[in-house]
């Protein structure tokens, strides 16, 4: 399965937990593009945690707002009914629970719902910027990531690279499987149409909690 | 014409080496450029940046970094520039990454006389370490105390001539927090309207905040 | 047509007794006096009130006070309303009284999932009794913690049909923090545009955290 | 003395207190009278601490607007260039030390520069508003207030009512006497035209360090 194939998968299928009324936010990266795949007319509302809510589309070529960017620097667009707030109201927003659904990237993700995506001692440090506050405020955390890097499992017994945030993680969506994080463990929810259960058990180091597992809509 | 007019040389004169100074921005939207171009000129040094990110290797605060003129960075991230991450791993510059949310707080709570916050932010994670943890209703925080800095140096779209400031769009971030947290307020601004042409209710910065205006772009010969 | 009107009954038709409830406002200025007009119909008691001051008898949060439907009341002053200090003196209601300056924290803390903030305010007073004291840089804060309620009364200018809001003048005042602290935010507004009439830069409080419009005046038949 | 001519001449002394370009908070009462003898042209910036800053004269009648009103409830207008603000960044204003002065009455006074002025236990508790925080918070606080209250001393050698705020007074204004607050005590440094510094002494508790005595301009 190509990289892209695969990131359109998981955008695809987290675009169905996103309902009319929510407020959301999209981390960097494969999380943004969750965006797409929201139905014509849908009203959900993105919020940008460098300041405004109501995040549209990008912009016609030609047409970029300099002051208009999403939390990436990418020029963006304000929908109608949007509004803009300095950082210390973002984070209020952010923090305070009233973000229904944050969708973000992870390098490891655990048992106990625990994340790691924003260092790599030694290695990559580029900061947490607003992931932290985002794992900890937002009432539900979808992690939105491919199954295994390099071959080498993603979901972890437990994260070996330092925490974003303890016990936070709700839902994990990857291009084989769709797992629940639950006090008991993790619950495998889906597994793609061409994977098979022990496939995604073989590429999982987690132990999976298996009773009714649906075939995912990809 | 306002009182608080100055040129970038005339209101950055004062800037001492060692200095802590607030840059307004995330990823360079709201950044002063004009301001930075200036401290790069006079050649200040040894400083204290706390800003959102460090910009891009050749633009915001990245400059600054890339020119070597600090000694210690607070950032919530500082992935888009390499040099930072080249700087700190080589143990050149003092480099303090802070959750976002954080470092919001921190520097309202600076300018709102506050001594700090408590966030459930950090909890947990390496950046709980040597902080106070205080338990409320059951839940534990971190205990993040209040930033202050000797200048801020912000930008808006639109001020009076008094000092008053808008901001545009994604443009305000930082800038109005900074902008109460700092012993002197520069505020580079596309354009200075007569007293009275704002409107109270639009006013996000009072000017009693400002210590100066700079128009962006701006020039000394 | 806006998805959050509501006539006045249904918006608070949920509210029980024994509620806490925020209701913002100055001496009146800024209150939602429709809301508190069905409070006062539909007989809910057992309050606790959180407000900036108790209003007058006749107007504002005093006629909760006045009707005895609070059991407590958190407020920075109740001088205009002698029944609050009657009711006080009386062992008939709690009253509790915190400096403005350190209520307006509490709840914009609540709102922001904060723990608390750090005050030097009430330090050597009777306020600090029974808080906890935290030296930051050799300064003592007293720590006041985060409030939260289940419902924000708040009055605004104008909303658009998202709930989007805007304040007129010295209105403003508690509505903004109040609006972001509670499970249930049901706004009094004058009026209401259609989305996209308000510029995003002059939006003071996100449609995000209101909960119900309802019409100021508006009177269920 | 009446007691208008006491309180005029109080605030009339304090208005010399005030500067252009100073930010300052006039307390309920006798401390608001100050706003009435600012030179014409002043550029004294007065903050309300209901949510605005530029605080103007009070309207002609009839042309009131209901939702400009000062602290204490009074029909008051907004000068050109005034912001409005909540009472978040109201408090932020003035415990951040962005006041440059604020003006209030007091109850009693004392020799290490303490105020009481919020409450009488089991008489008069109206609750401290905002002036715990701005006692606290402004960069110079100057008391406003008739030298002694139905002939006694309100000038202590300690206070007997509750704290506003401990040692944060740095001048006391009344209508015999201007006096300042040191590390050292209480330094007499005007006394009235129509009295003498034995008199002031004599109506004073507080023992007054008296060097140079200026009279008082009034």
């Amino acid at each position: 399965m190509s990289k892209d194939f695969a990131r359109e998968r998981i955008a695809r299928r987290i675009a169905h937990e996103l309902q009319d009324g929510m407020v959301v936010n999209l981390g960097i990266g494969l999380p943004t593009w969750v965006a797409n795949y929201l139905p014509s007319g849908s009203e959900v509302l993105l919020q940008s945690e460098n300041g405004f809510v109501g995040l549209g589309p990008a912009p016609l070529p030609g047409q970029e707002d300099p002051d208009v960017t999403n939390a990436g620097g990418q020029p963006v667009t304000i929908v109608p009914g949007g509004a803009c707030f300095d950082s210390a109201m973002s984070f209020a927003i952010i923090r305070g629970g009233h973000v229904d659904v944050t969708v973000l990237g992870a390098l490891e993700v655990d048992e106990e719902g625990n994340l790691a995506n924003w260092m790599v001692p030694g290695k990559m440090v580029p900061g947490m910027g607003g992931a932290m506050d985002l794992t900890v405020g937002a009432r539900r955390v979808i992690v939105a990531m491919e199954h295994t890097a390099k071959g080498k499992p993603k979901i972890l017994k437990k994260c070996t690279l330092p925490l974003t945030a303890r016990q936070q993680v709700d839902l994990i969506v990857t291009e084989l499987a769709v797992i629940e994080v639950t006090p008991q463990g993790l619950v495998l929810k889906e597994v793609a149409p061409d994977t098979t259960v022990a496939e995604v058990v073989a590429q999982t180091e987690a132990t999976l909690i298996i009773n009714t597992v649906k075939v995912m809509e990809v | 014409m306002s009182k608080k007019l100055r040129t970038p040389r005339e209101a950055l004169a004062k800037m001492d080496n060692g200095a802590t100074v607030m840059i307004g921005g995330f990823l360079c939207v709201g950044t002063p450029e004009t301001l930075i171009e200036e401290v790069l000129r006079k050649d200040t040094k040894d400083l204290t940046l706390i800003g959102n990110d460090t910009g891009f290797p050749d633009r915001g605060i990245g400059r600054l970094i890339v020119a070597k003129r600090a000694k210690k960075v607070l950032a919530s991230h500082v992935g888009t520039n390499p040099e930072t991450g080249r700087q700190m791993h080589a143990g050149e510059t003092e480099v303090v990454l802070v959750p976002q949310g954080t470092l919001a707080e921190q520097v309202r709570a600076g300018g709102a006389g506050l001594g700090g916050v408590l966030t459930p932010t950090g909890v947990g994670t390496i950046v709980e370490e040597g902080k106070q943890k205080i338990t409320v209703n059951g839940r534990e925080f971190l205990l993040e105390v209040a930033l202050q800095a000797d200048y801020a140096l912000i930008k808006a779209h639109k001020a009076d001539e008094l000092g008053n400031l808008v901001y545009r769009r994604a443009t305000r971030n930082f800038n109005p927090l900074m902008a109460m947290a700092a012993k002197t307020v520069v505020a580079e601004v596309e354009e200075i309207v007569p007293v009275g042409e704002l409107d109270p209710d639009e006013i996000i910065t009072p000017g009693l905040f400002v210590t100066y205006l700079v128009k962006r772009g701006k020039k000394d010969e």
